[in-house]
């Protein structure tokens, strides 16, 4: 009894916390409903224009698919940006599988002197912000002549460091003995990443493939200053800003970019409920 | 979860793998033409252009050339020799016993034959004839003339005959390839027998023929009207070619230059030459034709012109030069003298882009129509430049001015540097101070010392702490108020804008005075005359002084509220809402020049703060963007004139500097970039802009000369597209400034000294802090100490 | 020695695109910052000490560091706490995608909603005025200018939180599915409380998650900075005036010297930090 | 599993829809887009036509006279009909004729006693007159011949003591006494000679006086004769009856038949039988070798294109006559302006309208587009097609250019402005409204 009381309680409280985290996003899809005229009106004291509080409808009076309809139909422009940002996103992350892991693998599996002081260095680039960065890219794109083209944000991303160090904790999790004995039995490093290290270090990736997901998936700093055809740009850059007069066409794009995230979380939220289960079965 | 049942799980898993195996290759297939959608192709430029080298010419100026068909020719020039250049190159000049005593004769014109013969006319120094002098200081320059043979042996030729004029002088003087001479006079066509001067007239010419070109036995002289084929052995004249005439109307202004050429030997553009036979003439002839646009080729008795080489990228395309004379040479390349002692040689290259090959990059945060506007005039008069108008910001896109800055400061830190900046919002300082910018003193000073410019508005350009100019407006808006009474007497300062608000708001109790639904308004049109006096010398923030600002602009918002009811306010803030949206307007635009349809509801306003956007419309009917009350009031037949006079904040003799031009230290091109500061400087691109483009708002020209110039130009001149037609399409007419209001103007710009740039840092902050000011958050005092706060920081870094 | 050379092999391809595109312009970055900007001149620490002496880096220093001592420990305890209460329950996999919203909700529209509902005349003022003028008890709240008072900190570090909640919640739930069950089991069985469970068996477990999990929410710290930067602009108000609104508006004042003066000092701060506590919660 | 298989079939359809969308959208944004036609702008002239209709008729049409007072008993012509010299135009009433004829001759008689009379009165004086005139004459002439005779003697006195000169050594006195005497003698010469002239003088006045007196005498006489004293009206009203007279007697010789006095075309006719005649004209009709007139109205702006001693094409409707002419006169009128052509012999006869057509072309222009390219937007201005890179990659977009325009006609304008050139595309033909800046796409299906 007391246990299920304690599993009540326990639920209870995480429904208040996720009601409270996306109690603010309820304002994106009621906002993307509702037409400019009424938008304007119950923002105005925002805008300086009015006295007393705003308020916000979440229930628009005016409902209106007037915004979605000017993004899907009317201009292909949204299409464009989207197969970009998704073109962008995937390579970033394909290529991110194909660098990163394996350096995360070597991280988590060998010991070489200076291992822990390249790790070290590795989560401060991490760290550095972007705008540190910038001149210095810029100049060794500049030599590659990759500048405005889409290769100018997608090969920085694929060799940043932020998925080895979140793939390594994944391979940590491996004790060295199995290593030893593998190697004992002849196999080769190729063959025990394969079949020891990925099945092993499949939450941690997943884990990055989400992460990363997340974080090229509405990148702003990068395709703004390398991408100067606007033909190339992402979704991102549609509206990074927004008057108030567009605030509803802002929110059904943000709709519509929430959207692909909804089932990149929920494939990889699946996959690391697997992945968390199989490895509970392993070990 | 027993084992069993996880196997049982992940078993089931394996046989569902090859499902969402399925899925996940729809999903690669998805993703891939997205990546196919980011590839943008090579743009393919055309190939193959004309060029032209220049050909090193013996020593001496010449003016003359004289082709042969074997691709050699004759040089002659008026203080030189005669030269002959065989077609390898080398030349070699007859010495004749006539040629020495040159300075007793000044030549005029000369005819050369291919072997070398030629015909001289000139006038001796000293006149030992008295009669022909007395014609001479009469005013008739009549030539005499003289033949040289090939020898050198050379005897004085006198032109007589029945037909022959003695007072018209032989201007042009050609041997056909027989040998014989043809000249023509002003109006009439001679042959003339070098023996004996015997001269037979042929035909009677319109104008002065210019060009005569032999093909086998028919002659083709033309003047700058109309070409002549005359047949020599039957003695009679051909009917002409209409194409041809109306060819040579349209472009002999310029130098319009003609050869001949067998078509034969012209083995090329032979073959796709269309098959007309001109009659008797037997059509194996190509005429060429070289002017200002380019090399034409007529087939001798066709009825088509076609153009075989464009002029702009070549030396015929250059305005200075003038064609003298053009060979056709066998290999479809062409050689032209100019004036000026120039000779090129044209030829066709594959290789050569279509496109020009020096680049001229123009940098702007916004786009400015005239620049671009001057650019594409850049590019026409330089046919060889490609004039690249880059922007930061384009309008609808979303890219912030901080981010189009970094993007800029990327740029210029690793070296792209563009040739010309135009710096309006950005901060002309910190751009100086980096070195980025190219001191303009030397330039500017030729302006500044023959009075072209007005000193004092360059002069406040002037850096205060490298004493040197780094960006100059090309136009300028003045400060101006406009009423319907003397509400503003004299020039001091804010507390003067206040009394005149009182004095009208006694005059209205009801109503609005000043025009300003919003806080924002009142900021709008006092910041640019009182931000230039709040920075002090050592470039610290003079905080008294913004107090000052805060309190009487705080006045002016409370009396222009006080004539409405809290409710009245709001009803009105409401009806200018749709057309107007604050919120979205920052610093960057207040030039007035938002989309603001008050022309409804002027009739309330009493007292108009605003700016002098345009030269042309006159004082008694201003047409400031925003208070175009003038011409509400006069369709409101208002019996007496609109007031108007120049206001002052808390800085005086401010002018609002626009389109600030500089120019880049490490720029690629930077003799380029000078000419180009010089085109957007010359009167000429001043007078074009607003000839072309009546109707714009671009602010009052710096140039002294072009804005009298603009300013004379009549009214009628402007003809339909005088008068300004707001979005409701009712027409306002304007009004032409009479001769006194021309004179105030010349002064309010003698003495506007005081720059205001809009879009430094420090007008946001003020704006923000204004706002909450006016809102009642925050008193003057402590709005100036969080501007002061703020500045502190910006400072600090 | 075939294995290492092989193991190299692991390493070289990531390493290389590292090398080249963050550790050469890293590298560029520290030689300018010892470099005179115009022709080059060897200045040697004069940059290094403008930027120390700079009362603007002093007021950044401290709110940065205030906002992390702040922020991190918040975020890591939150997101434990919840992920603890999560680990038993069944719907987790809802929650957390509720939880993961928030990350994925571009920028810009994330601004525009917290311009909204925190502006003086905001929904959050409205509403909390309405409450208090029905409940007599309250004192009558007045409007707080959040963002242009000391308030704007705390604004900030709840936009914080709201967004990275769910990110580290999958970490912790990642962090503790990789804890042994059969020893909690046995625990459990031998009647140990919560707390002792808590202590003895958990809490050493994720000491590696303590590790990534604190990196990341100082990598989160940075990430946030666009959205602060569009909320408030480039100079905020005191209290939210970060080492990135230095960084950026050194750069748009084209000190870029300084700026990589203070890039280096930044980095070598993060990187004994990260030394540091990798050797600590490795060893522990 | 269930739900992963699930989910993953909702993303790979949601993909696929966003595909499908792409596809649809792009088909809706291009449909939407408006379609043009584009020309490159051409080096021509510009060749108006200008066809106006205007009207013809005799330059001086002439009139026959009614004859006043009298009756028109039948018309024998009317509008239109050709007459040659000696037709019969209508004929007059002949009782109404011969009464008025009889009353007349009474005047005349009585008139011519009264004649008699007076003219016998002027003979007599005229006689005396002349009798005066030749006594002054004799008179004046005798004592003329005297004087002329006294200053021959005196010149003789002169000439001999002009011989009696002093010797130079004589005494002053002598020389002083011969200077008296020479003096007095020149004083006497000048007096006579006076004299001379007074009489010369006097004769001439009375003579011319006499001269006078007879010419009065003589006109008198002939006034009577030709009765003038009776002043010039009565004169001249004897004289019309007179003629009025003979007029109606040879009238009726002919019973009252009015005949034309050369050939021509009848214009028109106002009288008609049964009416009594005023002075006014009776009938009006256009004699051949007096040119017709082609006269016609146009307006200020075709005004430009037309210019004294133009050649133009005249037709006249209804015929395949056709005639090429100069333009003799173009006046101003209040605003419009009336051209006047006069045409040469034998053109256009018996046509009452016609139409000229002028076509005049124009210097060669740089730029000239179809007039349809033209638009007015608070002043004239094209549409000029140029490329522009948008987030959808390059895109063709319409830019206003505004234009001075230099000249133009019904389907072609001449244009001006610094930034043309040959190789713009300028739209002449949209499906929809244009707005600058707006994207468009070319004339496809």
């Amino acid at each position: 009894m007391r246990k299920k009381i304690r599993v009540w309680f326990a639920t209870g409280i995480c429904a208040a916390a996720a009601a409270l985290i996306c109690a603010p996003l309820l304002m994106i899809p009621s906002g993307s409903l509702m037409d400019s005229v009424e938008m304007r009106r119950i923002l105005a004291p925002i805008l300086g224009e009015g006295k007393g509080f705003a308020v916000w409808h979440l229930i628009p009076f005016y409902p209106t698919i007037g915004h979605f309809y000017r993004l899907l139909i009317e201009s292909p422009a949204f299409y464009q940006l989207f197969w970009n940002t998704v073109g962008m996103t995937a390579a970033i992350l394909a290529g991110q599988l194909v660098v990163g892991l394996p350096s995360a693998w070597a991280f988590a599996a060998f010991r070489f002197r200076g291992r822990d002081f390249l790790f070290g260095l590795y989560v401060v680039l991490m760290l550095l912000p972007f705008q540190v960065m910038l001149l210095p890219q810029y100049i060794v794109l500049q030599k590659l002549q990759l500048y405005n083209h889409p290769a100018a944000v997608i090969l920085p991303a694929i060799f940043s460091t932020f998925p080895v160090f979140i793939m390594y904790r994944g391979f940590t999790q491996i004790e060295g003995e199995i290593l030893e004995a593998a190697r004992l039995d002849g196999a080769g490093e190729m063959q025990i990443f394969l079949q020891i290290g990925l099945p092993l270090g499949k939450m941690g990736i997943q884990a990055a493939i989400v992460l990363s997901f997340l974080e090229y998936w509405n990148l702003v700093e990068q395709p703004m200053a390398f991408l100067e055809e606007q033909a190339m740009w992402p979704l991102s850059l549609y509206l990074p800003q927004i008057a108030v007069s567009q605030a509803g066409f802002a929110f059904a794009v943000a709709v519509m970019v929430l959207i692909p995230a909804l089932f990149v979380f929920a494939l990889g939220q699946d996959a690391l409920e697997e992945g968390i289960a199989y490895i509970g079965v392993k070990t | 979860m027993t084992d069993r049942e996880i196997r049982w799980k992940s078993g089931q898993k394996d046989r569902g793998l090859t499902r969402s195996r399925l899925y996940a290759a729809l999903l690669a297939a998805v993703m891939c033409v997205g990546l196919l959608g980011c590839g943008s192709l090579e743009e393919e430029i055309p190939m193959g252009r004309y060029a032209d080298r220049e050909v090193k010419l013996p020593s001496g100026t010449f003016t003359y050339m004289r082709a042969c068909p074997d691709g050699s020719y004759y040089l002659y020039g008026l203080d030189t020799n005669l030269t002959y250049v065989d077609a390898q190159g080398e030349s070699r000049e007859k010495n004749w016993s006539w040629e020495t005593n040159a300075n007793i004769h000044v030549k005029y014109e000369v005819g050369v034959a291919d072997n070398g013969a030629a015909v001289f006319a000139y006038t001796p120094k000293f006149w030992v004839d008295q009669e022909l002098e007395a014609l001479w200081l009469s005013g008739d320059n009549r030539y005499l003339y003289c033949y040289v043979d090939e020898a050198g042996k050379n005897h004085a030729l006198e032109p007589h005959g029945e037909g022959y004029q003695k007072g018209t002088n032989l201007n042009t003087l050609v041997f056909s390839q027989k040998g014989e001479l043809y000249a023509a006079s002003a109006n009439q066509m001679y042959r003339i027998n070098v023996e004996n001067g015997e001269a037979d007239s042929l035909f009677a010419t319109s104008g002065q023929v210019e060009s005569i070109v032999f093909a086998d036995d028919v002659m083709l002289a033309a003047d700058r009207e109309k070409a002549y084929f005359y047949d020599l052995t039957a003695g009679k004249l051909l009917d002409g070619s209409s194409v041809l005439d109306e060819f040579i109307k349209s472009h002999s202004s310029g130098g319009l230059v003609m050869t001949l050429a067998d078509r034969d030997r012209q083995a090329d553009t032979a073959e796709d030459a269309a098959e007309a036979e001109l009659d008797g003439a037997g059509g194996t002839q190509i005429l060429y034709l070289a002017c200002r646009t380019g090399v034409y080729r007529y087939i001798w008795g066709g009825s088509i012109i076609e153009q075989i080489a464009d002029g702009q990228m070549t030396a015929l395309g250059d305005t200075q030069r003038e064609p003298l004379a053009l060979q056709a040479l066998d290999n479809g390349e062409f050689r032209l003298l100019f004036s000026g002692n120039y000779m090129t040689e044209m030829y066709y290259d594959e290789t050569l882009p279509a496109r020009p090959s020096k680049e001229l990059a123009v940098y702007s945060l916004e786009e400015i129509g005239w620049i671009r506007y001057a650019g594409q005039l850049f590019q026409k008069e330089h046919p060889d430049v490609l004039v690249r108008y880059e922007t930061g910001m384009d309008g609808d896109n979303a890219v912030s001015k901080e981010d189009a800055l970094k993007n800029l400061n990327t740029r210029l830190l690793a070296g792209d540097v563009p040739d010309v900046i135009v710096m309006d919002q950005m901060d002309m300082e910190q751009y100086a101070d980096k070195g980025v910018l190219r001191e303009l003193d030397g330039i500017l000073q030729p302006y500044l010392d023959d009075g072209i410019l007005y000193r004092n508005i360059v002069e406040g350009m002037r850096m205060t702490d490298t004493e040197k100019i780094y960006g100059v407006p090309m136009m300028v808006y003045l400060p101006l108020w406009l009423s319907e009474e003397m509400y503003l007497e004299g020039e001091d300062g804010l507390d003067d804008i206040v009394a005149g608000v009182e004095l009208a708001r006694q005059k209205h109790p009801e109503g609005p005075v000043l025009y300003t639904p919003y806080p924002k308004d009142v900021l709008l049109q006092t910041i640019p005359v009182c931000l230039p006096a709040w920075t002090k010398e050592d470039g610290s923030l003079d905080g008294e002084k913004l107090t000052a600002y805060y309190e009487a602009v705080k006045k002016l918002w409370e009396l222009d509220s006080a004539g409405f009811d809290e409710a009245g306010r709001e009803a009105w803030q409401k009806n200018n809402m749709e057309y107007y949206e604050p919120a979205d307007m920052d610093m960057a635009d207040i030039g007035f020049n938002y989309q603001y349809n008050a022309q409804q509801n002027f009739g309330e306003t009493w007292l108009q703060l605003g700016f002098l956007m345009t030269p042309q419309v006159g004082m008694t009917g201003i047409h400031v963007e925003k208070a175009n009350m003038a011409a509400d009031w006069q369709q409101k037949e208002l019996d007496d004139e609109v007031t108007y006079g120049a206001y002052t904040g808390q800085a005086d003799n401010v002018y609002w500097a626009r389109m600030i031009v500089g120019l880049c230290e490490q720029a690629k091109e930077p003799e380029l970039a000078e000419e180009f500061f010089e085109a957007l400087l010359s009167d000429e691109m001043m007078r074009k802009w607003w000839l072309d483009r009546p109707r714009n708002h671009s602010g009052l020209t710096i140039r002294k000369d072009s804005l009298s110039d603009i300013l004379d130009i009549s009214n009628i001149e402007f003809g339909q597209t005088m008068g300004f037609k707001d979005p409701t399409g009712i027409n306002y007419p304007d009004f032409w400034p009479t001769e006194e209001e021309k004179q105030w103007l010349y002064q309010m710009m003698e003495d506007a000294d005081c720059c205001y740039r809009p879009g430094t840092m420090l007008e946001e902050c003020a704006m923000e802090t204004g706002i909450r000011v006016l809102n009642g958050e925050l008193t003057p005092e402590e709005g100036a100490k969080e501007v002061e706060r703020k500045m502190a920081i910006a400072m600090e870094e | 020695m075939r294995w290492k050379s092989k193991r190299l092999l692991f390493l070289l391809p990531g390493f290389a695109g590292v090398m080249l595109f963050y550790l050469l312009p890293f590298f560029e970055v520290a030689r300018r910052s010892f470099v005179k900007s115009g022709n080059n001149a060897f200045v040697g620490m004069d940059h290094y000490r403008a930027v120390v002496e700079n009362g603007a880096f002093m007021l950044a220093v401290r709110n940065t560091f205030l906002y992390m001592a702040v922020g991190v420990p918040l975020l890591m305890g939150i997101s434990l706490m919840l992920s603890l209460l999560l680990r038993g329950l069944l719907q987790r996999r809802r929650l957390v995608s509720a939880m993961l919203l928030p990350m994925a909700v571009p920028a810009a529209v994330m601004v525009l909603t917290l311009q909204i509902l925190i502006d003086r005349q905001g929904v959050i003022n409205g509403v909390v005025t309405k409450v208090s003028e029905q409940i007599a008890a309250l004192p009558v709240f007045d409007a707080i200018d959040y963002l242009n008072t000391e308030w704007a900190l705390a604004v900030v570090v709840c936009s914080f939180l709201w967004k990275n909640t769910g990110y580290m919640v999958i970490l912790w739930l990642a962090g503790l599915s990789a804890l042994p069950k059969e020893v909690e089991e046995a625990a459990q069985v031998d009647g140990a409380n919560r707390w002792q469970n808590w202590h003895y068996i958990i809490r050493p477990g994720l000491s590696g998650s303590f590790f990534t999990i604190g990196m990341l929410s100082v990598l989160q710290i940075f990430k946030s900075y666009r959205e602060v930067w569009m909320v408030a602009g480039s100079y905020p108000q005191e209290h939210i005036y970060f080492l990135q609104h230095l960084l950026q508006n050194w750069y748009l004042k084209l000190e870029f010297d300084r700026m990589a003066a203070l890039t280096v000092i930044l980095s070598l701060v993060l990187l004994c930090v990260c030394l540091l506590l990798q050797k600590r919660l490795e060893a522990g | 599993m269930e739900s992963k298989k699930k989910l993953w079939k909702g993303f790979a359809v949601f993909m696929t829809a966003m595909l499908i969308m792409t596809y649809v959208s792009r088909i809706v944004y291009v449909s939407q887009m408006p379609r043009i036609r584009w020309t490159n702008p051409v080096a021509a002239s510009i060749q108006k036509k200008l066809q106006v209709d205007g009207t013809v008729e005799a330059v001086h049409s002439q009139a026959v006279t009614g004859l006043e007072g009298l009756l028109v008993k039948k018309v024998c012509v009317a509008a239109g009909d050709r007459m040659e010299a000696g037709s019969v135009l209508y004929e007059v009433d002949t009782e109404d004729l011969q009464a008025q004829l009889a009353g007349l001759n009474a005047q005349e008689q009585a008139w011519q006693q009264q004649e008699q009379v007076r003219r016998r009165d002027a003979a007599t004086n005229t006689t005396r007159a002349q009798e005066d005139y030749d006594m002054s004459v004799t008179e004046l002439d005798r004592k003329i011949a005297e004087e002329t005779k006294k200053l021959e003697e005196l010149m003789e006195d002169l000439d001999t003591h002009m011989f009696r000169i002093p010797e130079e050594d004589a005494s002053d006195e002598i020389w002083i006494a011969w200077a008296d005497e020479r003096q007095r003698f020149d004083r006497e010469i000048a007096e006579k000679k006076r004299a001379i002239e007074d009489v010369q003088l006097e004769k001439e006045k009375i003579l011319r006086q006499a001269d006078r007196d007879i010419e009065d005498a003589r006109r008198a006489q002939n006034a009577a004769e030709s009765g003038l004293d009776m002043g010039v009206a009565g004169i001249s009203q004897v004289r019309e009856r007179q003629e009025r007279i003979a007029f109606l007697t040879e009238l009726l010789l002919e019973e009252g038949r009015v005949k034309a006095k050369e050939e021509g075309t009848v214009l028109e006719v106002m009288v008609q039988s049964g009416m009594r005649m005023g002075s006014e004209a009776v009938i009006r009709y256009a004699d051949d070798e007096s040119g017709l007139l082609f006269s016609t109205v146009i307006t200020q702006e075709q005004k430009s294109m037309l210019h004294t001693g133009d050649s133009v094409r005249l037709s006249f409707p209804g015929s395949s006559e056709e005639a090429s002419e100069t333009v003799d006169s173009i006046v101003q009128e209040n605003g419009a302006y009336t051209v006047k052509i006069y045409l040469d012999a034998g053109v256009g006869r018996g046509r009452t309208e016609g139409v000229m057509e002028v076509t005049t072309t124009s210097e060669i222009y740089d730029y000239v587009i179809p007039l349809k390219a033209l638009r007015d937007e608070g002043g004239k201005c094209v549409y000029v097609l140029e490329e522009k890179n948008g987030i959808l990659g390059t895109e063709i977009s319409a830019r206003s250019l505004t234009v001075r325009l230099l000249d133009q006609n019904e389907d072609y304008v001449a244009i001006a402005d610094e930034l043309l050139a040959g190789d713009m595309k300028i739209v002449t033909e949209c499906d929809k409204e244009l707005a600058n800046g707006m994207v468009v796409k070319e004339w496809g299906e």
